[in-house]
Parts: C-alpha cells; structure tokens; sequence
C-alpha cells in the first residue's frame, strides 16, 4: 500500500527562494528509504512538507489516501513523525519528561500508560537517567536522542528522520539502526552517512537542485560512479559497498 | 529555550503565596492597588496599614525583602518627577529644611511616592511569586479575551527565545574579538538587532511548528 | 511616559479607562482580519520588542520617564489593530509585573500608547504610502517618519489628559514645553529604531511586514524535470 | 612548540552539573589531534575553554604560554578560531558577507584586503555564490559550511572544530579534509566520525565521563578493542582500519 505520494511538489520560501521545483516520490507501506543528496538539495524542504509545516506552491502531498491540507493537518500529524534536523527546533518543554510526554499526551494517552511509554523511549535512545533535566541543558548528542525519543513516543505510522545520525557517538548510531529496524514502521531518512543508508535503507532516492535525480536500491545508486561525482555523493575513505552484506530486504 | 524555566523577576519557591490560585493574586493586586488609590492623599495612619499587610504577605511568602526592594528602580524616573513636584507647583509656599517649597506640592508629592511605592512593591511581589505562564493562565481565567492571551502567551515565550538567541549571539561576537565598549560599534549592534528579531521570529515559528508537528492543538495548553 | 497610580484623579482615570476599552473592544474585531497563522507569533514578537524597547528608559525633567513607544513599528509590522493589542498586552504585563505604570492607570496608559502613538503612527504611514510612490524600499524609511511624529503627539496627548485630571498641581505651560521638548529629541532614536528594524525586516521577509503588503512583488513558481533519471 | 595546555581542567555549570574532572591535554605546534568521546563525555565542555568562552572551575589552560584569563582574553581569541558545534551560534549578522567579515574586520583588516579574506575563505567551503543571503536562510549543512568560513577568515593559529563534519555532503567533507590538511595551523577536531578522525588527524585523544582516558597514534586507539568497546566507540558497518592507508604524520 502506498503511504506517501509526492507529486510534482514545488516551493519557494518568503524571501523569493525558490527549493523545489517539481518533485515526486512515492513510498510503499513498511519501506525504508534514505534520501541522499547535497547540501542545499532541498532535503529539508520536501520533509517538512511531509505534515503540512510548510504547505506546497505547486504539486500535492498525499499520506495514507489523505491529502495534506489544512482540514486534515490534524490526522496527518498523528500519523507522520518528524524528528527535525536541528534538535533545537524540536525541544520546547521545561523537562525531557515533559517533552517526551508532549505528544502522546495530544494523543490523549494518560497516567500510567503516558509514564510507560515516556520512559519507554527515553530508554530506546539511552536517555532514561536525565528524564527530570531540561532539555537545553544537554549536550548536543543528548539533545538529538531525546529528539528521537519525542517523537518514537508517538508510535506514528511513518517516521520521518532529518539526518538522526548526526552528531550521535558511534555506539548510539547502531543503536538507532536497531531501533529503526526493530519497529514495524515506514522510514524515510535524511543521512549524509552514505554506508549508514545502506546499512538501514534497501532503497534510496537522490534529491539535487530542488529535483528528484535518481531512485533504486542503494547499492546499485552508490555503485554508480557517475551519479555519485555528479551529485556530490562519494564513498568515505576505506569503504566499498561491494565488500559489505546486503541490507535485509535490499 | 522552552516555556516556563524561570525568569529574572521570578524567585523560586513552595510558600503558600508561591501555591495560590494566579487568577486570585491578579484580583488580590488589583483590588489592593484600588483601596490604595481611594485612599485620600493625607490619610497617613491608612498608608502605615497597608503597610503592614504589604509587609505580613513578603514574609509569608519567604522573598528576601532586599531581592524586592533591589526591584523597586523601576519607580527612579517616577520619584525623581515626585521629588521636583514640590519646586514648579503652584500654591502656598511653606519652608523645609531652609527651602522655599509650594505646600500642595508637598503634600501631593508625598501623596504620589506612597501610593506609587505601595503599588510597586504589590506588582514585584506578585512577579517574584508567579511564573509568567502562571500569570497568562491566571488572565485566562479572568476571561481577557482569546487574541489577548494568545499574544500573551507568545510574548512569554518570546521572552525567552529572545534571550536564548542572544546569549548565542554574544558567544559568537565574543569569540570573534569583539567587544561592544565602542560606540563606534554600535552599527554592527543595530545590524544584528535586525537580524536578531527574524532569527528569533523563525525559532520560535519552527519550535511552534513541532509543537503542531506533535498533535499540539492551539487554544489546548501546553 | 508610564503613568503611575494616583498621578491622575479617579473620574479621568475611570474615563480613560472607558476608553481603552472601547478601544481594545474595537480592535479585537479589526484585528479578527488580520491575526491569522502567521501574525499570532509575529505579535507576540513585537510585543516583546516593544517590550525590550521601552525598557530603554530616560528621565525626563517635568514628565515622568521618557522611553522609546514602539507604537509606530507596531503597527507597520502587524497593522494597527493587532498592534493596540500588543502594546496593551505589553501594558498590562509591565504594569503587574514590573510595576512600570499603575495597575489603576493601566487605562490611561492603554489610551496613550496603544491608541494614540499606533494610531498616529499607522496614519502618518498610510497618509505618505498614499501620496509616495509603492515601492518596497520606502517602507523602512516612511516607518521612521511616522515613528518619529507619533513620540510628540503622545507627548501631547499626555498634556492634554493631564491637564483634564492631573493631581499635581504644575503650571501646564511648564509640563507642554518640557513634554515636546524631550520627546522631539526621544523621537529620534525611535524614528532610528524603528527604521533600522523594519528596513532589515523587509530585505528578508517581506511578507511579515504588515505595511508592506501593498507593495509586495508577486511569486513565481518554476518547474524543472530532471536531467536524468536513473531508475532500476 | 607547545601551543595547547589544558592541566586539571574541571568545570561545573552554572545548574551544578559538573561536566569534567580534572582534564589534561597537551597540543604541539603543526599537530591535528582528533577529540573522540561518547556524547555527554565533556567535548564541547572542553573546547569551550580554550578561547574562553567558559571558566575553569579549577587547573588551567594556557594558549602558546598565555593563560587563558580575562586580561589575555582578547589576544587568546586572536590566536584560537572555534567552529562550534551548532552553526546557529556562530552566524548572526543579515549576511553571508557581515558574518565572515565580522572577525577579520576586529583584527583590523579593512577595505580590499578584507573583500579578499572573505571571498577566499567562502571559496575554500564552496559558498561564495550565497555571499548576500541572510545565514539564517541557509540549509544547515550550507550554514556549518559558512560557519568554517568565518573561522578560516580570522586565519587563527589554533583551529578547534567541534564536530566540523557532521550535516556536510560527503563531497564538502572531503573538501574540507583537504582544506585542513593544506592549512598550515595546530588542529584539533571533536568528531564521531572514527574513519574521517584516522584520515586527518595522526594522533587521537578520547575523552569519557568528564576525564581523558586515551591518548595515541589514531590507529592504535582504533584498534583497540577493549578501548572502544568501554567508551561507546564503535567501527561503522564495512570499515576495517587495518585496510586503509595509515595517514601522512601517523
Ligand atoms: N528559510 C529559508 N528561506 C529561504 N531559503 C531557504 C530557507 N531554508 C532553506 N533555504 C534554501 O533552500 C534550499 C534548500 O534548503 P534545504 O534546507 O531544504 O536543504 P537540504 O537539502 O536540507 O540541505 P542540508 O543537507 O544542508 O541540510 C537551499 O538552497 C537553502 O539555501
Ligand atoms: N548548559 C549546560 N548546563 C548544564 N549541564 C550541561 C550544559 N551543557 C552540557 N551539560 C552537561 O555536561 C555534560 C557534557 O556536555 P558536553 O556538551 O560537553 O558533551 P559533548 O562531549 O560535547 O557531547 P556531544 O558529543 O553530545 O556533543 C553532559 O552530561 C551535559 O548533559
Ligand atoms: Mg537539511
Ligand atoms: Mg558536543
């Protein structure tokens, strides 16, 4: 089943910018996708489109059947998680309790089972042990895992991550791939962490200039000598993706 | 950079003035300020009284009374007006301390400190024991209308967005050698003003935006 | 120019009150046009700008304190009725927690500063966009001009509802000359202020200046296809 | 030459939290030594001590036999460029330009002089074409881009990156490898990046819990397994760094 349909999506910001310009990108129900990409590609852009914080200049967005529009922001909300780029941008709360406890308590989830699930993710990225400090009190790897955790804490359909791995020590960054892989959920991630992608990601699309550029499994795109110096995208110092397993799936 | 983790007028504690109700403080404040601003201008053994009450409430409420009086500078501009009163008024003249003062003036000038010392200390009092959000939860209560409080309650939290970006602006201008003792650096004081307000406008746009992200549904509290 | 308690009598204290909210009450509906989505947090922003602005306070000799207004910029960024709702809102905070104002005068103080110094501003504005040129690089320097003549006629409006109900009994030729005197020299900084924030303001995102809507070039949208697509 | 000596550093932050220990560290002239760690381990904490930023609350740091206190604060910062770890803390005038200006103008640089520093420095990070927009508009890897920029204007003796490589494309983390190792300047570089740390920097130092647990050859700390396995460091998926050329100075 088709969760996220993105059809000839263009946007330009308030200052005259223009960062899309036409891009379409389908995902199936269950999927693992990276989106790979320079600096400036529109990465970001497209990803908060995905629930409706920024809204299209020209194009659709569709989650679920559901088009995202004002009416239906709601819904799509509830069902798309964003874990942002910048941690800032995502903790607001006094506390990392109460920040992690933000969303589901939108949801209407109470008490016990709120606590549960509070701790529950805190748990996932390790941050159990400073659930009663405030958040920008945190170092700016701490601050990003309790980003994750805000947003695992919802349980949405479709988790959307903003380059997760950045800024993560080495150890939380498998971490997270255990997680991402552990939960029955549609992922699209941001990473410039190209062995990453494809250690998590069996399919990857190329966003360049505001345009969709490539789409395939992510061996076969980052075997592709001539896409990746045209976008880019090059292997890091000592790694061959012919000399690692397939991801599952991929 | 969040709602609610203190602010500089506010001090932090668990008495019983810190616990109660906000929207019962704001009609406590009000109405206090009312029945001093009734009272007539000579009534002195009324101003002892209020006082007292004035006095009675701080110490319950465990605020250091120097942390409020540190606080009453606001009133400066307004007791240097109360103090040059007495010299342009019109009227009797009478003599202090071998000066030639007009007597209504006196007595108004002496009316104006005590009534306006009186409710300067009630505001601080109300400050040191009520968080910001407390308060716009308070007003709430008391029915101020929607648009308001919404305005309100962005300006709270712009408070301290605001700050936030700043204290990283002053981070990086530090440790680029600068130092803002120069008033010939007050140009570039200007120009990162200008790009302080849309920095802080976008933070806080992008910080409500998650808040939406995560089924935060305004005119619910946060 | 924050009024304290007691400094005018109560019949002009209740009047003023009255008015503000009269005021407040017209302002809410006009403000229902333009407090959508976006101006909510932008009002809050400016009422903490005017917030921080005023906080830059001189003494003034036979006044009370003289301080930056912040009605002008006010209204230029978010139009005038939403910008009475700031400043009132801006008002009613300094008044019970900063003890700058009287919590009894808080209506004399609305109708000085959040009726009259957004009012004069935003007409003066509007009066030169109308005979000006419409173009985006004037709002900056038409927002000073304004701001610049909304500090005297606060001043003046502080005269004259002094003159109606004050308690202290200065000559009111005394108070007008150091009123207008003192506040053509504050409205300089806050014709400076205000022209130095709006200008930047509208260089980078124009379409959160109010007063610059009218000016404001329409948006083009391009589409690209791709140069190549390799799929598998 | 010594020019980096860090002696029992040990800091608490302003909410009583202490963040190092007692920290010891010592630079020479021409080295480029990685900071590696586990988030939370005290990195940023530490960096933010070597041009003064924060205040030890006990032991030292001196800069090219300077101490780092109030009266040198001015010439320390002269000396000590920081790329911080978020960009948002760097960039803060309305343009591109004012912002990699802003530090060569304190030093004194003026007119055509500084016209070239700046171009030069957005050249070296490939960012000269966005020279008149607002940095606050920018993508985040094209503000971290500019944030090196700024830094690289100021031309400082001691470059500290916290985390230089982290939101860049693979392609400007490459180019910003090559960069630092064209500079002839003392470097020390916070990362969580292990391959990118042995291709830079030939000696490495691990910071853990507040106190400095290694020091040595980059490969030797990477080989050791106990090493990394007690401090969260891990190898990524498909890099052996036994495979890899042993990098120039190591
Ligand atoms: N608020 C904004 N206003 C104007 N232009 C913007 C804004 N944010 C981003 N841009 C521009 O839009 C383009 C796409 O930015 P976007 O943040 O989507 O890039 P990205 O692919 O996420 O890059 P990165 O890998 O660096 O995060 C860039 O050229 C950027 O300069
Ligand atoms: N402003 C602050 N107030 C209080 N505690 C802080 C503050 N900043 C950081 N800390 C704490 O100090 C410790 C060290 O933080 P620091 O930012 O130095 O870590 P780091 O090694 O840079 O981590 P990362 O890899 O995540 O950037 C952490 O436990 C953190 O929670
Ligand atoms: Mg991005
Ligand atoms: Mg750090």
């Amino acid at each position: 089943m088709r969760v996220l349909d993105v059809a000839g999506l263009a946007h330009v910001y308030p200052d005259g910018h223009q960062a899309l310009y036409g891009v379409d990108l389908h995902v199936d129900s269950g999927e693992r996708v990276a989106l790979l990409g320079p600096n400036g590609a529109g990465k970001t852009t497209l990803v908060l489109h995905l629930n409706g914080i920024l809204l299209p200049a020209a194009g659709s967005v569709t989650v679920s059947g559901m088009p995202v529009t004002k009416p239906n922001l709601q819904e799509v909300r509830r069902r798309v998680g964003i874990v942002f780029q910048d941690p800032d941008d995502q903790l607001f709360m006094p506390t990392v309790r109460d920040d992690v406890a933000f969303g589901p308590r939108n949801l209407g989830v109470r008490g016990a089972e709120l606590d549960r699930r509070v701790l529950e993710a805190l748990d996932q990225v390790g941050m159990v042990e400073y659930v009663d400090r405030p958040p920008h009190h945190l170092s700016f790897g701490q601050r990003r895992r309790v980003a994750v955790a805000t947003v695992l804490a919802m349980r949405p359909e479709i988790l959307v991550l903003d380059e997760p791995s950045s800024n993560l020590d080495p150890a939380s960054r498998r971490e997270l791939a255990d997680i991402l892989r552990s939960l029955d959920v549609t992922v699209l991630m941001v990473t410039h962490d190209l062995p990453y992608a494809l250690e998590l990601c069996p399919r990857s699309v190329v966003l360049s200039g505001g345009v969709m550029v490539a789409d395939g499994p992510t061996r076969a795109l980052l075997t592709d000598e001539e896409l990746m110096r045209a976008h880019r995208l090059e292997l890091p110092f000592g790694f061959d993706p012919r000399n690692v397993p397939v991801p599952e799936g991929g | 950079m969040g709602a609610g983790h203190g602010h500089r007028l506010h001090y932090h504690g668990h008495s019983p003035v810190h616990r109660a109700e906000p929207h019962h403080k704001l009609l406590a404040l009000v109405g206090f300020v009312l029945l001093v601003v009734a009272t007539p201008g000579d009534a002195y053994p009324f101003f002892a009284g209020y006082l007292a009450v004035l006095a009675a409430v701080v110490a319950r409420s465990g605020v250091p009374p120097s942390y409020l009086l540190k606080r009453t500078v606001v009133e400066l501009p307004f007791v240097v007006f109360a103090l040059i009163v007495p010299f342009v008024s019109r009227g009797p003249q009478t003599e202090v301390w071998g000066v030639t003062v007009s007597e209504p003036g006196l007595v108004a000038a002496g009316a104006l400190l005590m009534k306006g010392t009186l409710g300067v200390l009630a505001s601080l009092l109300l400050a040191a024991t009520t968080e910001p959000h407390d308060v716009v939860r308070g007003l709430e209560r008391l029915r101020m209308p929607a648009p308001l409080v919404q305005i309100l309650s962005f300006m709270v939290r712009y408070l301290d967005v605001v700050g936030d970006e700043m204290g990283r602006m002053r981070t990086a201008l530090a440790s680029r050698g600068f130092t803002a003792r120069n008033p010939r650096h007050w140009p570039v004081i200007a120009r990162s003003a200008g790009a302080l307000f849309i920095r802080s406008y976008e933070r806080g746009e992008r910080v409500h935006l998650a808040m939406l992200s995560r089924g935060h549904a305004p005119g619910e509290r946060a | 120019m924050h009024v304290p308690d007691g400094f005018l009598d109560a019949p002009t204290s209740i009047a003023t009150g009255a008015v503000a909210v009269a005021a407040i009450g017209v302002a809410l509906r006009g403000a229902r046009r333009e407090l959508d989505d976006k101006a909510a947090p932008m009002a809050g922003l400016v009422a903490t700008f005017v917030f921080a602005a005023q906080m830059l306070n001189f003494p003034v000799g036979a006044g009370t304190s003289g301080h930056l207004l912040g009605g002008a910029l006010a209204a230029v960024l978010v139009g005038p009725w939403t910008a009475m709702l700031c400043l009132s809102v801006v008002l009613l905070v300094q008044s019970l927690l900063f003890a700058d104002g009287g919590v009894t005068a808080l209506g004399t103080n609305v109708v000085l500063m959040g009726v009259v110094g957004v009012l004069a501003g935003w007409l003066v504005f509007r009066a030169l966009q109308a005979v000006l040129p419409k173009k985006q690089a004037l709002v900056a320097p038409l927002a000073a001009v304004a701001a610049y003549l909304s500090v005297p006629i606060t001043a003046l409006a502080f005269v004259g509802l002094y003159a109606v109900g004050g308690t202290a009994p200065i000559p009111l030729d005394t108070l007008t000359t150091a009123m207008l005197g003192w506040h053509l020299v504050i409205g300089l900084g806050e014709a400076a202020i205000t022209g130095l924030v709006v200008a930047s303001i509208v260089t980078v995102r124009p379409d959160l200046v109010h007063g610059a809507r009218r000016v404001l070039a329409d948006r083009v949208v391009e589409i690209r296809t791709p140069v190549a697509r390799t799929s598998a």
